[in-house]
């Protein structure tokens, strides 16, 4: 019954300043008049000065602020530009600098939400005003707040061994920092232990991956958690507390020394959908590749006879060590970091969603990765480029770009390596088998140090390039010649005319897209996702490997589509950001939290449930609740929750939003209705 | 402006989708019906049914109601509250006669400023179709210190 | 006429319950004839309105104003109460927020007038028509005009306390009374100008004896369909108790009667909207997730609006529904 | 022409106001009793859930609530088509008892006593319970604030609140009584016996020893030949929470017994223009104005009405009372409107008598007080009588329960039409030509509806009891030319 909304505060001085943002807002805003309006409707809320100034965010428009904050001893200070989540900080860190509380300051938005996005300038300068007459009367209930200080837990969680985990995990480890990195697979490696060659430069993945995977199997501040799975995220930045399930290996790492000999003797094969694509088998009990890191295998619990049908035992037979361990169990095991990578990673697009492409229905098409396979020494050919039959040497290659990119149907991204890929793809096909590469892209995009040069080496090497979509593989032969092959019919457009070219293997580089798990792992770590479900960044150019959650920052492909030297960097800049929070020992929070008004807490626990952080905590003795500050992320859920209004927030209160919402419904946009809403004011 | 009736409708937003969305749509210049005005808030949890009531009886003609996907929530499922309240909140405005067409909620991500806008004009044409509410004219004005203060010194 | 501090007590709409609960008070009635010169209590004694409008402005100390204003002669003699007394406390859910009459606040006056002379049992020839004025062989006679919308006190008048409840528990208007004498001897001092007061800090599950557990909605149901354990919430087994928003007080009297409260002491301090803060936590804790479950959930309150303004709708930011024509 | 208003309280308060014309001889030529104000229940109940209405019709009355909570509940059992176990039943009509007790007590002591035991033309500054106290002596305050609180604590017992209570609901009540409060009770109810006696003991010493009381009792101005309604049990005796509505003609015989659900065929309620109060009376009599006599369908219930459409009291001691009632006043039915004082008494001591009685019932404290309805709600009628009369509330709801259409007819209403005719007969035998308006006539005019004990919150918002009036004589211009207060 009684009003929260009583004018305490009246004799409130408040400076108002609105910025041109150069055109960008004085171009449909007639700032001028919005000043002025300001300056005189507004003077009986309190507004003391209103100014206008071509850009506010530079430093003379800051040091305007200062300066009248100063001079005419302003208590509040709104300005009106562009988007709090641009410039807050700035103009806070300028009231600060003049003595007055930062968050005595209000930024409301009349570029991205005014001028940006309205044509009609009397409608747009009207709304601008109402905007900032709802700022107006926010401020006046703003309240000075001291940013919360967080201690930073000096040791960090890295999600995901390829290239990117390693690099973040290195650089962080280097420094004297303790990482847990946490590895789905049974070893580490990635993407990128599967590829034989690396474009441009062609040299060979494995030996520049290897050593980088060895250091971080062996350093010292390192500690590694493959066949693991993050279960549970709690607390926040600073003090995450995080879940990790370690999988049953059923291998005693303590014991084993990785000799290979229960994979010897393991009798059951099983195909290797994983490492080798599907091409190659691998045993019941094994390492995915011979340079694994950890070296220690795991057993494949469906696959093993034993687990299947009671007997075998043939590893434990011949271990060595007995290092074998039927009897292990999952492990939960729980780590406290301050701060964690996710470097997850993509999955590669399946060329099956695509039936006229015949993948998985034409024996001889093939996907990148498959190829990779075929073309690595180590792997299930050793290297050599065959057909399906595992001895025929093609004759002529057809290599297919954007696969399930560039494409609406699928994805409409670029994948951005894929070009790079079908490049090398041809080079290694002519230098292993000289038979005729295809090339059929749309365009060609080479935008990276020493690409181009070898798209040029490529070319020279007399590898075709057709320009067209490819319509579809065949293998119905409708011309001489065609029989026995696989037909690829495309447009060309360079010459413009349909074409049908018989080869006897195609390779399709299928697109990269976000790991099928993704939104489950942004949820469980509180981060967003797009649309494509990549994770988003907390700014796409400015700030690209933080998220908008405090303290959980992304890195490589689970970011979107990166070839590897985007990958190692922003595995570098994601730990750069952590060792910062690190050296820094604290970090300051948004003061916005929520707190509970104990003699008004009638005890109902209404709101009790409604805290996804389990800040709110309710004692049984005295049956009042309470908010645990540390905990609460200043949703404000509660707050509204509370039936008796016992809980009250910061920065966002009832006092705050009701009067912003006064303040835009000062100025109704027909003429008759601003008049009749102005005598509020008389 | 015109003399068609311009509806005034205020606008309820998250901190991490859909004020985001309206940033976005301001950066991408993707252009909407001027009559919609925005609050930011933290999350759409934040919204109490007071801040909508607050804002008819102010004389708003519509309010709209946004925040995060249902599952993408930046503070993990705190717009099912949202949801929850707007369902029960419509079904008692209705009761008082208010079209359900005033009341609206629509979840807007990040990403999805072009969404955004064509909510936002969308939901302007319904209530421009539905007339002005004019709240504040029947049930006498709030001036800025609302409640106990007698109407007709306020008004 | 003594020079004791004087004290009046009037209603305007209301049912009389709170003269009755002012009554009850039974022994206490006699400090308040010992402390105070009662001028004008229509109820008690005989006075006349002249009478009161012959007194000097300000000169009544206190008056327990109850009643919501439903006419034009209630709003007359709101104000001229106003005028007269020093102190105005709006006594009563009438006077606080429009209590069960403010429901009248749903629909326009002639709706409210149609409705009640065409009854079942009403023989009204068709030509009838109400009229304030009218004009009998002997001459006019005449009736006090409703007001299009049932108002509470404070939006006629500025009040200086509120005092919820219907009717306000006989022991908190002793607590009062008492402290007004103790304020006449210096003992005490007023609390400030605008406070609730004869009331708890809390809402009424602070003063419920019934146990809590985290609230997690499945269903409502309504009290006469089902057999209610009574020594837990009755929130928790989904009768939509309005308990937790409603000022306390009143010691929890229904709850403990096995009844739900139905918020006749109103919002807690600082509270704007009280029917916003039931609506809000109510919705909060439905268990479901998709509109269709939650939608199913809600079916269990058929009426919504009139179970959160059962007692506020008066007093409300809409004060209404959209219906009730301009004033 | 000259105009008098009497206007209960204060001019612009309205609660009821009277407006007397005089002709230009300065005789009576008309006189308006007016009710001012409508809050319609009958519209925004519509669209309540039905078990709220034992809630909300609280609201009509503070001065009887337990009343409308008695006859929503039961409206509510037949909307439901549910019958309360028999200890619901008991127990619902033991609060009705208490409050019936304590709105007696009220009344004979602050409102209508005063006026006998002080004598009609003592100072108004007397007449009223202090008076009595002095004349009766001190204890006798004691006993009448004991009676109340007694009265008081039984309703608090079982309907969980002293004013308002809460606990009726469809199928019966919230809650029982443990054995404790049924003792308690059980003394309370004793205690009122003998109350109940003593006070009608003081009624006979002061009121039938005094010839000129007497007198005025059976004299003709406060007689109107009318109809009487009362609810009575199976056996005819009075009964206040259930049973059959019986209506008697003039001369005492049965004219109608109709059962709840079939009031409507029965009566209807006549407008006027000048009055938000409707006037009730016999629909198979018809509206013939404002006048008694056997073809009019004015009908009057009050605690004399109740006792005039009986056959005899249910309890002994109030039965013997009775008996001695008739017999004293020459025989059924008496007409004499200021007998109502006397028949209350009765009352209160039936009222008493029955505490005792469903006290003492075994099934009184069971724990089976509910049934959980489990038929489809649609529509019904719930009567009980009012200490001011029958009340009828009638409930039409959709298949949720929730209601579509209301009609109540409220205690005071039924004696509207008979209350206006006193008015005017008293006004017209003490207001004469020549005969100077003094506090006497007041006074004597206030006797002629005091006795109805009219409680206005029932149909507006005011409270019964003494009604402290002013004349204002005006010329036919409509100047001023006399007024008389009475202070």
């Amino acid at each position: 019954m009684s009003d929260e909304l009583n004018l305490e505060n009246a004799e409130e001085r408040i400076g108002v300043y609105v910025c041109h943002c150069g055109t960008n807002i004085a171009g449909i805003v007639d700032v001028p008049e919005v000043r002025e309006w300001a300056e005189k409707r507004l003077k009986n809320r309190g507004v003391v000065l209103a100014r206008d100034y071509k850009f506010m965010c530079s430093s003379l428009g800051q040091e305007l602020i200062e300066k009248d904050i100063k001079e005419h001893q302003l208590t509040r200070v709104v300005v009106a530009a562009c988007s709090p989540h641009l410039h807050e900080n700035t103009f806070r860190t300028a009231c600060k600098r003049a003595e007055l509380n930062p968050y005595l300051c209000e930024l409301v938005s009349i570029r991205e939400q005014v001028s940006w996005v309205h044509t009609d300038k009397q409608a747009a300068t009207d709304k601008a005003k109402a905007v900032l007459s709802g700022g107006v009367e926010r401020v006046r209930h703003h309240q000075p707040l001291e940013p919360l200080r967080v201690p930073i837990h000096p040791a960090t969680l890295v999600v995901g061994g390829g290239i990117t985990g390693i690099q973040a995990a290195l650089e962080i480890a280097d420094a004297g920092r303790r990482v847990y990195l946490v590895e789905r697979e049974p070893s580490i490696g990635g993407h990128m232990s599967q590829f034989d060659k690396t474009f441009p430069t062609l040299d060979c993945s494995a030996c520049i991956l290897t050593p980088k995977m060895v250091s971080a199997g062996m350093h010292p501040n390192i500690t590694l958690m493959t066949w693991s799975e993050v279960t549970n995220v709690s607390g926040y930045v600073g003090n995450f507390v995080v879940t990790i399930k370690q999988k049953a290996r059923c291998v005693k790492t303590d014991l084993c020394t990785g000799c290979g000999i229960c994979q010897e003797k393991c009798p059951k094969k099983v195909i290797d959908e994983v490492y080798e694509a599907g091409l190659g088998y691998r045993k019941a009990v094994y390492t995915p590749f011979p340079q694994a890191v950890p070296k220690f295998p795991v057993i494949d619990i469906p696959n093993c006879t034993y687990f299947q049908k009671g007997t075998c035992k043939a590893c434990e037979k011949f271990c060595p060590t007995n290092a074998i361990d039927f009897n292990q169990k999952d492990e939960e095991i729980t780590v406290e970091v301050g701060n964690i990578v996710l470097a997850t990673g993509f999955d590669l697009f399946d060329p099956r969603r695509i039936p006229h492409y015949g993948y998985g229905r034409l024996a001889n098409v093939f996907t990148n990765l498959e190829f990779e396979r075929l073309t690595n020494a180590a792997g299930p050919t050793n290297g050599n480029i065959v057909l399906r039959d595992g001895k025929t040497t093609p004759k002529v290659v057809g290599i297919i770009h954007c696969v399930g990119s560039r494409d609406r149907n699928y994805n409409n991204y670029c994948s951005a390596i894929c070009c790079m890929q079908s490049l090398k793809f041809a080079h290694i096909v002519k230098e292993r088998t000289g038979a005729t590469v295809y090339n059929f892209y749309i365009d060609m995009r080479t935008a990276a140090k020493a690409y181009d040069e070898f798209y040029q080496r490529v070319l020279e090497e007399g590898t075709l390039f057709v320009r067209g979509r490819v319509a579809e593989v065949t293998d119905a032969a409708r011309l001489p010649g065609e029989e026995g092959k696989l037909i690829i019919q495309v447009e060309d457009t360079l010459v413009g005319k349909q074409r049908r070219i018989p080869v006897d293997m195609v390779v399709l580089s299928a697109g990269l897209q976000s790991r099928h798990d993704s939104k489950e792992v942004a949820k469980l770590f509180g981060i967003s996702c797009s649309a494509d479900a990549w994770f988003i960044e907390k700014h796409p150019k400015l700030d690209p490997v933080s998220t908008m959650t405090d303290g959980v920052f992304i890195a490589g492909c689970c970011t979107g589509p990166k070839d590897i030297p985007n990958s190692v960097s922003q595995g570098s800049a994601a730990a750069a950001r952590v060792l910062t929070y690190i050296d820094r020992g604290e970090i300051t929070l948004e003061p916005v939290r929520a707190s509970i008004n104990e003699t008004q807490c009638s005890g109902c626990r209404i709101c009790n449930n409604l805290c996804p952080f389990n800040a709110i905590l309710f004692h049984a003795d005295r049956m009042v609740s309470e908010v645990n500050a540390a905990l609460c992320q200043g949703c404000g859920t509660c707050v509204a929750a509370c039936p008796a209004g016992a809980i009250s927030g910061t920065g966002f209160s009832n006092e705050q939003i009701m009067s912003q919402i006064e303040g835009l419904l000062l100025l109704n946009l027909n003429g008759a209705r601003t008049q009749e809403k102005e005598m509020a004011f008389a | 402006m015109t003399d068609q009736f311009e509806p005034v409708i205020i606008g309820f937003t998250c901190n991490w989708c859909s004020y985001r969305a309206a940033d976005l749509a301001g950066t991408a210049r993707v252009k909407y019906a001027p009559n919609v005005r925005l609050i930011r808030m933290m999350c759409s949890g934040r919204l109490d049914p007071t801040f909508v009531m607050k804002a008819i009886s102010g004389g708003a003609d519509g309010v709209l109601i946004t925040g995060c996907h249902p599952g993408e929530c930046h503070y993990i499922e705190q717009n099912y509250k949202a949801l929850r309240r707007f369902i029960l909140l419509k079904r008692t405005l209705t009761q008082m006669g208010i079209e359900p067409g005033r009341i609206k909620l629509v979840w807007a991500s990040a990403a999805e400023g072009v969404r955004l806008a064509t909510e936002i004009t969308k939901m302007v044409e319904e209530v421009r179709a539905l007339g002005p509410l004019n709240w504040d004219h029947h049930n006498g004005h709030q001036p800025l210190a609302i409640s106990h203060q007698p109407e007709e010194v306020a008004a | 006429m003594s020079d004791k501090p004087k004290f009046a007590m009037y209603w305007a709409a209301s049912c009389g319950g709170c003269e009755i609960a002012v009554l009850n008070i039974h022994e206490k009635i006699l400090d308040v004839d010992a402390n105070f010169d009662v001028v004008f209590w229509p109820v008690a004694m005989d006075a006349k309105y002249k009478d009161v409008e012959a007194m000097d402005d300000g000169s009544i100390l206190l008056t327990l104003f109850n009643g919501g204003i439903r006419n034009d002669e209630n709003e007359k003699m709101a104000k001229l109460m106003r005028r007269k007394s020093k102190i105005l406390v709006s006594f009563g859910s009438c006077a606080c927020e429009g209590c069960i009459p403010g429901l009248a606040n749903f629909s326009n006056v002639d709706e409210i007038i149609d409705t009640a002379f065409h009854t079942l049992t009403t023989d009204n020839g068709s030509e009838f028509k109400l009229q304030t004025h009218y004009s009998v062989p002997e001459g006019e006679i005449h009736i006090p005009t409703l007001l299009p919308r049932l108002k509470t006190l404070d939006q006629v008048v500025k009040v200086d306390y509120y005092m919820p409840g219907c009717p306000p528990e006989s022991h908190q208007i002793a607590a009062v009374i008492d402290l007004v004498i103790q304020v006449l001897q210096g003992k005490a001092t007023l609390p400030p100008p605008g406070a609730t007061i004869g009331v708890g800090n809390s809402t009424v599950c602070d003063e419920c004896k019934r146990a809590r557990n985290e609230k997690k909605i499945k269903y409502f149901t309504r009290i006469q369909l089902t057999h209610p354990d009574p020594a837990l919430c009755l929130l928790e087994q989904g009768i939509p108790c309005n308990g937790p928003a409603t000022r306390s007080g009143c010691g929890a009297l229904c709850p403990a009667a096995g009844a739900q409260c139905i918020g006749c002491y109103g919002p807690a301090e600082g509270v704007m909207d009280y029917g916003s803060r039931l609506i809000s936590s109510f919705a909060s804790v439905i268990d479901g997730n998709t509109p269709q479950e939650i939608e199913k959930v809600i079916d269990g309150i058929p009426d919504p609006a009139g179970q959160f303004y059962r007692f506020s709708l008066a007093g409300s930011l809409l004060r209404g529904s959209k219906t009730v024509k301009s004033n | 022409m000259q105009r008098l208003t009497i206007d209960p309280i204060t001019r612009l308060e309205g609660h009821g106001k009277i407006e007397i014309f005089l002709d230009e001889e300065g005789n009576v030529a008309n006189t308006y009793f007016q009710i001012p104000e409508l809050r319609g229940f009958e519209r925004f109940c519509v669209g309540r859930p039905v078990e709220e209405m034992p809630l909300l019709t609280n609201r009509i009355c503070g001065v009887c609530p337990e009343a409308h909570h008695m006859a929503a509940a039961k409206a509510a059992d037949a909307v439901y088509h549910v019958d309360p176990p028999p200890a619901a039943k008991k127990l619902r009509e033991l609060l009705y008892s208490g409050f019936y007790f304590t709105d007696h007590t009220t009344h004979f002591y602050a409102l209508g006593g005063p006026d006998f035991i002080m004598g009609p033309d003592a100072p108004v500054a007397e007449r009223n319970i202090l008076g009595v106290i002095h004349k009766v002596g001190l204890e006798i305050g004691g006993k009448v604030i004991q009676a109340r609180k007694y009265g008081h604590t039984i309703v608090e017992m079982i309907g969980g609140r002293k004013v308002h209570p809460c606990t009726s609901i469809p199928g019966g009540l919230t809650k029982g009584i443990t054995e404790e409060q049924r003792k308690e009770i059980e003394q309370m109810g004793r205690w009122g016996i003998e109350f109940a006696q003593f006070s009608i003991d003081l009624f006979n010493k002061i009121v039938l020893g005094n010839k000129a009381y007497v007198d005025l009792i059976i004299g003709d101005i406060y007689t109107h030949h009318t109809y009487y309604m009362g609810l009575m049990d199976e056996k005819n005796k009075v009964n206040f929470y259930d049973g059959k509505v019986r209506v008697v003609d003039p001369d005492g015989k049965e004219f109608v017994k109709y059962a709840p659900k079939d009031y409507a065929a029965h009566i209807a309620e006549h407008v006027e223009p000048w009055t938000y109060l409707k006037f009730p009376y016999l629909k198979n009599v018809g509206w013939k104005g404002f006048v008694d006599g056997k073809d009019s369908g004015v009908y009057c219930a009050t605690p004399l009405s109740r006792l005039n459409a009986a056959d005899g009291m249910a309890t002994p001691l109030a039965q013997e009372e009775y008996e001695k009632f008739y017999s004293t006043l020459g025989g059924k039915p008496v007409h004499q409107r200021l007998a109502t004082h006397w028949a209350r008494l009765i009352e209160l001591l039936y009222a008493a008598e029955r505490i005792v009685e469903l006290a003492t019932d075994p099934e009184i404290t069971s724990p089976n007080f509910h049934t959980i309805p489990t038929e489809k709600p649609t529509e019904g009628v719930g009567i009980v009588e009012a200490p001011r009369g029958t009340l009828t509330h009638h409930y039409w709801t959709d298949e949720r329960g929730v209601l579509t259409k209301v009609n109540l007819i409220v205690g005071t209403t039924n004696n509207y039409a008979p209350m206006s005719m006193s008015i005017k007969k008293a006004a017209e035998a003490f207001i004469k030509k020549g005969v100077v308006v003094n506090e006497g006539i007041l006074n004597r005019v206030e006797m002629a509806f005091r006795p109805y004990d009219p409680c206005f919150g029932c149909a507006t918002h005011s409270l019964p009891g003494q009604m402290p009036l002013q004349l204002t004589i005006r010329n036919a211009k409509g100047e001023v030319v006399e007024v008389v207060k009475r202070d």
